[in-house]
């Protein structure tokens, strides 16, 4: 090969396959399969249901893919989703301008990040144990302002929700905002410096501190972002749902690892892929959604999820394997 | 005028002194040696000078301003570049990545990976790094890590350039090339610091040297001419160095044995004999079969056909199984997969058998303890306390762990890939009288080495490897013979 | 024992996070100030976790030894700190499910939960004609909770007998989480896109299978149970025929009323207290959502019921077994 | 200091420091700082309750605390310890002899432990992602196999009952059982080959392959314990609950985690305190029942116990700094 070749060639498969074709192949032999056996599921209404409903726990986990790239994780993503989500709905019941309201829930979002990363720095814990507390310091708020209830009579009439809640080119806005987000995360983590510093403290935290990155300023960058982005996710669940829960979100800080890692991003730090983190997410909604056309009486139903997420990540292992086993072999 | 200027530089941690008053004066357009035994303070002393380390008390100047970086990336902006010893890269970051930390380019807010690209090729190309720049820096050799660090730093055109055991994890050619770079630059005024335990090199290179012992400057940047390697290594150990005699090799033990031993991609009908009581050298060009060797007696990797017999008798037909039959594999790449650098050292020395292979009765950490102490003392490491964590240890004497850890279980066969990189002259030495007393006892003793030096110091018989194949046995050999042999495929 | 005597109490409840446990708090908390003087303290795990609610159980019964009402799913876990609270001489009220056997509980408080499927069911019939044919699909949020699937025996017992023609389908796993709820009636709706009936028992059915309706545009009919403030929306907006509410309120005030009367010298009734239940639908929905705004609204409209409750209370006792 | 005193004196207290003496310490500050404001906490029968109640995710956290150590997570050991705590009950119920039921209990435990190895294994997945979609599994076989129901209707007059779930020498058995069981898995943990090589492995994966440790047999072992201890826990459930609820145990994974982290075992790998795990539920025990004494409005009880938490974390990580900056000051 020439030196013009190998720039210009490998570049677009590496970008490709970096970002986790395997966990996009593993879906679509899902989806397909799904679709042989009960091909009502293969109907693009349902195909786009999937992906609208998996734009909450995705957007969590492209966020948690910058933090497991850095081996951190924050257990109180989806209660600042949710808290953003009910804050945003009583500042509109309470007579705000809805964009403006939308705006504050995603600079809320970015707050409660903020509070993240002071927690960590200043009582000097990990930010698994700080959100782990503030997890349920948030999901508190998120039930004590609402005062335990849903918060409803909101002016659905107004373009907040037409708009944000509505469709364009044939697909849900919120998923067009997850992918414009993807995409911008995405270049965030591979092609600016803080990309670079978020990946380079979680391959080797002793080299980064030697090379002048500054972990704890890198890390509370982070956990705003992470913070800012549950926002959003928050702020696009108020448009869809139209009314605000303030259980909303129980439990998707394990959907988002789980996503984040199915995707192809490691615990262990170093790398990441925003991508695969979303076709993680939506991963487990075909699976979701899939398995309700198979009638599977409601006793049976977490076993047969457990089956089918096993056969899920089993398929994306051996398309995985294929690809590792020319790299990796116990030698000098 | 000096280029950089430190004096009076003090460095505890805790108990231990590492720095108790060093001085170091550089010339531009000099390349300047700072030598010392392991655990002298020369990679601290680097660290203070490039702000990766708080001196306790002392002062630097650069081009006659006082500074104190506080960071690597501060001083590399200020045009002091550092290749630190245990190399500071990102394994799961690209070549290009690792090459600008914290000073990539920018344009419109984002990297510009085109203008890394241009300013990466021609260094890689000048050091002879023939790799991918988007490569994974985790899929490089060690040697090949080692020139990206090295590239790293000439990346910012310093104006001081400090390169800390940079050729120890080199083969020759790569090592030479080096020397040629480092020349240039001294042409173009740039101040060089180099630090090697290889002394040839250092004579061949060098305009001035400075010694440290024990944290303090005991000879202050010495005109190279005015010294020879005598003077060195008093002014470095305080004494003269022990001459090690070369006995005629006794052949008496049990032997290891290849018939027709083939590796897809690394080995053809390779067939080897080691007896018990000699040191074999391998040597060969990068990826010319002589580390798949050590392999294939691991029983790290399986031959495809041919056999291998172990000086019990038996095959290794795993790693463990290998280990059972008394074989030890010493590697020099001691922070990737010779140490726990978070464990004392105690409990890396008794890593192998004590651990891994011991059945389920309890552990005493007492006997490890002394266990662990009597082989520290054997390979001569210091400080000698096995209580230290691994990773505190200077370089030199963390390799020194990796062998101890090896020689817990007396060894029939013991396999050695460079296992002295970064071990001081005077401690190399005793390494190497280590081994002959293993040969001594009837072991076998298969050396892997990079430094040539090292396999004539070392070695009763050399084979040399060449494209997978052996290409010649040597028995009366010096590093020209070798170098030839490895190059050429014949002698 | 005076009338007045300062009361330590508490009511313990299954989780604080969600609006059915928190009506019948904020019901513990109305009977706490009529009754006066009580000091009340109000404890829940973050999440349904029955051990948990355990622990905070048996560190009630310490620190309120003047009376305990416990609300549980998981009653079945509670024998040995029943009999606990017994030896400590604290009177103890279930609340919501009936006291496990192997205990000295002897007053439970709750609704039946197979008479509010029924209810449901029946409100369901009153939708559809008597030759009605067709599937109905029900879905249960909280696989594995007993009462749940009680209100599903109950809906499904009315539906088959009175509907033949229809046939039922499920439960299928609804999901309790609103979102993973919303997904799955979604999935439902588009899996089973011919049933002419949703039918869930839990919080949040009513409120996805509303919403499902109006994004798509298409009418089917929708029922659950619960008044939760969104779902009570769904019924004023026309997307659901009717609520079945266990009244959760009333539980938690007559529990404590009941418990602080009996520090006061009051004797403790016996049995099973059927506090009932309403039907909410488009004939009472503005009453009920005026009475469900805040802690106020609700304690002034449940006002007349409870006052006649415990005025009459072997109206509402009947035995213990009896409870379903 | 003499070289002598260097390595004598520090051993015992090594060991002592090493099995995190500071969540103990940030354990008993919060019981006092209760007691003091409440003090019917400081009650023999409350305390007695406290620990009982934490046996079942410190059993959890003992076994985390291993997994920890070598850098891995199984997210299914509160359905491990649901389920073997269902199967028992059924077993019991359907007649057979209660004592063997309970070993049937926990070698059911060890087995699904290995069957979690098994997945790992063959379908080269992390543990954290094969243990997500078992989980779920085992919950899922927890509820079908009771058909959603509790189980009830047990022989409570069986000896099983009344010893498992009764006192001795003034501690429930539960307790002391768990004291043998921290003691014994500590004793595993720093005195056998096999808990050298689970540190060793969360020290340097590549070292302690080199050294002659198989990685997926250590695993396969630590997996099986952690399930036999879960299996365990579910036994001394059953015999404290006499009963078996399909969804009993659900959130225990994060619960033990966060317990083996606040108790000093990070996720980094490396080392671990098994103690430490065991003090890090009593701690979140003592959080979640001293709250009870404090009449906090029902919507205002999760913000509480989040708050709490931060507390009692804070605590802790500021008695670990003084005990670091001395043991630097030392050069340790
Ligand atoms: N962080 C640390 N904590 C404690 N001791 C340290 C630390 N870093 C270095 N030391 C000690 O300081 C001394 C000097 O170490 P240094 O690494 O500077 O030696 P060196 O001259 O570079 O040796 P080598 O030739 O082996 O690389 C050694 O005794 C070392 O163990
Ligand atoms: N690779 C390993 N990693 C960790 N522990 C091991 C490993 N192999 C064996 N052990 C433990 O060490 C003990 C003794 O090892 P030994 O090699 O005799 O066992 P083995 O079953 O014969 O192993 P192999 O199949 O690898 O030969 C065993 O009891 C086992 O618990
Ligand atoms: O009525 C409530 C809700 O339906 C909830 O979903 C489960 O518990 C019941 O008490
Ligand atoms: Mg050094
Ligand atoms: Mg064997």
């Amino acid at each position: 090969m020439t030196e013009v070749d190998r720039r210009v060639v490998p570049t677009r498969t590496r970008v490709w396959r970096a970002e986790s074709s395997s966990v996009l192949v593993a879906t679509v032999v899902l989806v397909l399969l799904i679709g042989v056996l009960r091909p009502a599921f293969l109907t693009f209404g349902q195909l786009k249901d999937v992906l609208n409903g998996s734009v909450y726990v995705a957007l969590l986990a492209a966020g948690m893919a910058f933090l497991l790239a850095m081996r951190e994780i924050d257990l109180s993503v989806g209660a600042m989703f949710g808290l953003s989500l009910i804050s945003t709905a009583l500042l509109m019941r309470d007579g705000f301008d809805p964009w403006l309201s939308c705006l504050a829930g995603i600079a809320l979002g970015a707050l409660l990040g903020l509070a993240n990363a002071l927690v960590v720095r200043h009582i000097a814990i990990p930010a698994f144990v700080a959100t782990l507390a503030t997890m349920q310091l948030y999901r508190g708020l998120a039930v004590a302002l609402g005062d335990g209830q849903q918060v409803t009579g909101l002016p659905l009439e107004h373009s907040f929700f037409s708009v944000l809640g509505g469709d364009f080119l044939g697909l849900p806005v919120s998923v067009w905002i997850l992918v414009v987000v993807t995409a911008g995360l995405t270049v965030v983590l591979r092609w600016t410096p803080f990309g670079y510093r978020v990946r380079s403290i979680g391959s080797n935290p002793d080299a980064a501190a030697f090379s002048g990155i500054s972990i704890p300023r890198t890390r509370l960058y982070v956990l705003v972002l992470v913070g800012a982005v549950a926002g959003l996710a928050g702020v696009l669940g108020l448009a869809f749902f139209t009314s605000g829960d303030p259980n909303i979100g129980v439990g998707f800080e394990l959907q988002a690892i789980a996503a984040a890692v199915i995707g192809g991003t490691p615990l262990r730090g170093g790398v990441a892929t925003v991508v695969g983190a979303v076709f993680g997410a939506v991963l487990l909604g075909v699976v979701s959604s899939g398995l309700v056309y198979f009638s599977i009486p409601a006793n049976w139903s977490s076993f047969a999820t457990g089956l089918v997420v096993l056969l899920a990540v089993g398929v994306d292992s051996a398309l995985r394997r294929r690809q590792r086993a020319r790299e990796s072999m116990l030698g000098l | 005028m000096h280029a950089l200027t430190a004096r009076g530089i003090t460095k505890s941690y805790g108990g231990v002194t590492a720095l108790a008053g060093a001085d170091l004066t550089l010339r531009p357009g000099s390349v300047h040696a700072l030598l010392g035994e392991n655990g002298a303070g020369k990679s601290t002393l680097i660290k203070v000078i490039t702000g990766a380390v708080a001196p306790d008390s002392g002062t630097l100047r650069l081009a006659d301003t006082e500074v104190a970086f506080a960071s690597t990336a501060q001083a590399a902006t200020h045009g002091v570049a550092v290749v630190s010893q245990e190399l500071n890269l990102f394994p799961d970051l690209d070549v290009l990545a690792n090459l600008f930390p914290m000073r990539e380019p920018i344009r419109r807010g984002l990297l510009d990976r085109r203008e890394m690209l241009a300013r990466a090729v021609p260094v890689l190309k000048q050091l002879g790094l023939d790799v991918d720049p988007r490569a994974r820096l985790g899929s490089l050799s060690l040697a090949q890590r080692q020139l990206v660090e090295i590239a790293k730093a000439l990346v910012v055109e310093p104006k001081v350039l400090i390169l800390d055991e940079p050729t120890s994890a080199l083969d020759t050619d790569s090592s030479e090339r080096l020397l040629c770079i480092l020349r240039v630059l001294r042409d173009r005024q740039v101040a060089v610091v180099f630090v090697s335990h290889i002394l040839e090199e250092v004579m061949n290179l060098c305009d001035e040297i400075t010694v440290l012992r024990e944290g303090r400057t005991v000879l202050d940047a010495q005109p190279r001419s005015s010294l020879d390697i005598g003077d060195i290594v008093h002014a470095m150990l305080g004494q003269d160095l022990p001459t090690a005699s070369r006995g005629a090799a006794r052949r008496v033990g049990p032997r290891l044995e290849l018939r027709g031993v083939s590796v897809p991609d690394r080995l053809s009908d390779v067939t080897l004999t080691c007896s018990g009581g000699e040191i074999v050298g391998l040597a060969g060009l990068a990826g010319s079969g002589h580390t798949a060797v050590l392999e294939v007696v691991a029983g790290l990797r399986r031959p495809v056909s041919g056999s291998v017999e172990l000086p019990g008798g038996g095959t290794p037909s795993s790693f463990r199984a290998a280990i059972a039959a008394g074989v030890a594999l010493v590697s020099g790449d001691r922070r990737r997969i010779g140490l726990m650098l978070d464990k004392p050292v105690w409990e890396n020395i008794a890593q192998v058998h004590p651990v891994a292979m011991a059945g389920g009765r309890l552990l005493h950490p007492g006997p490890l303890r002394s266990t662990a102490t009597s082989l520290a003392e054997r390979v001569g490491m210091r400080p000698l306390d096995v209580e230290m964590r691994a990773g505190l240890l200077s370089g030199g004497n963390q390799q020194k762990v990796v062998l101890a850890k090896w020689l817990a279980a007396d060894p029939s066969v013991l396999l050695l890939d460079d296992p002295t990189r970064g071990v001081d002259l005077g401690a190399r030495a005793e390494v190497h009288a280590l081994l002959r007393a293993v040969a001594d006892a009837g072991r076998v003793v298969v050396l892997c080495s990079t430094d040539l030096d090292e396999l004539v110091a070392a070695c009763d018989r050399v084979v040399v490897f060449h494209k997978g194949k052996v290409c010649a046995e040597l028995t009366d050999f010096d590093q020209h013979t070798i170098l030839r042999t490895m190059n050429t495929g014949s002698l | 024992s005076s009338p007045n005597a300062p009361l330590k109490m508490a009511f313990v409840y299954a989780t604080s996070t969600q609006n059915p446990f928190q009506e019948m708090a904020f019901g513990a908390k109305a009977a706490a100030a009529d009754a006066g003087n009580v000091d009340l303290a109000l404890s829940a795990p973050s999440g349904v976790d029955g051990p948990q609610e355990v622990s905070l159980f048996q560190s009630a019964i310490r620190n309120s030894k003047d009376g305990v009402a416990l609300e549980t799913l998981t009653p079945d876990l509670f024998v040995r700190p029943l009999n606990q609270a017994a030896d400590l001489g604290v009177p103890v009220v279930a609340v919501d499910t009936v006291p496990p056997a192997g205990t000295k509980v002897d007053l439970y408080i709750g609704n039946s939960n197979t008479e509010l499927g029924k209810a449901l069911g029946e409100e369901f019939v009153k939708q559809v004609p008597e030759n009605a044919t067709g599937e109905v699909v029900l879905g249960n949020a909280i696989p594995g909770l007993t009462l749940l699937q009680q209100r599903l025996d109950g809906m499904k017992s009315v539906i088959t007998a009175k509907r033949p023609g229809l046939r039922v389908l499920g439960p299928f796993d609804s999901g309790s989480e609103p979102t993973s709820n919303f997904t799955k009636w979604n999935d439902l709706v588009k899996a089973h896109p011919d049933a002419i009936a949703y039918l869930g028992v839990g919080a949040q059915d009513a409120v996805s299978l509303a919403l499902i309706q109006k994004n798509t545009g298409r009418k089917f009919l929708a029922g659950s149970c619960d008044p939760d403030a969104a779902a009570l929306q769904a019924v004023k907006d026309g997307y659901v025929f009717a609520l079945a509410s266990p009244e959760h309120w009333l539980k938690g005030y007559v529990a404590l009323r009941l418990l602080a009367d009996h520090k006061r010298g009051k004797p403790l009734p016996k049995g099973w207290w059927n506090t009932g239940s309403l039907v909410v639908n488009p004939a009472n929905i503005d009453k009920i959502m005026e009475r469900q705004k805040d802690e106020d609204s609700r304690r002034a409209a449940f006002k007349a019921e409870t006052e006649k409750q415990l005025a009459a209370p072997d109206t509402y006792l009947r035995p213990l077994a009896e409870a379903n």
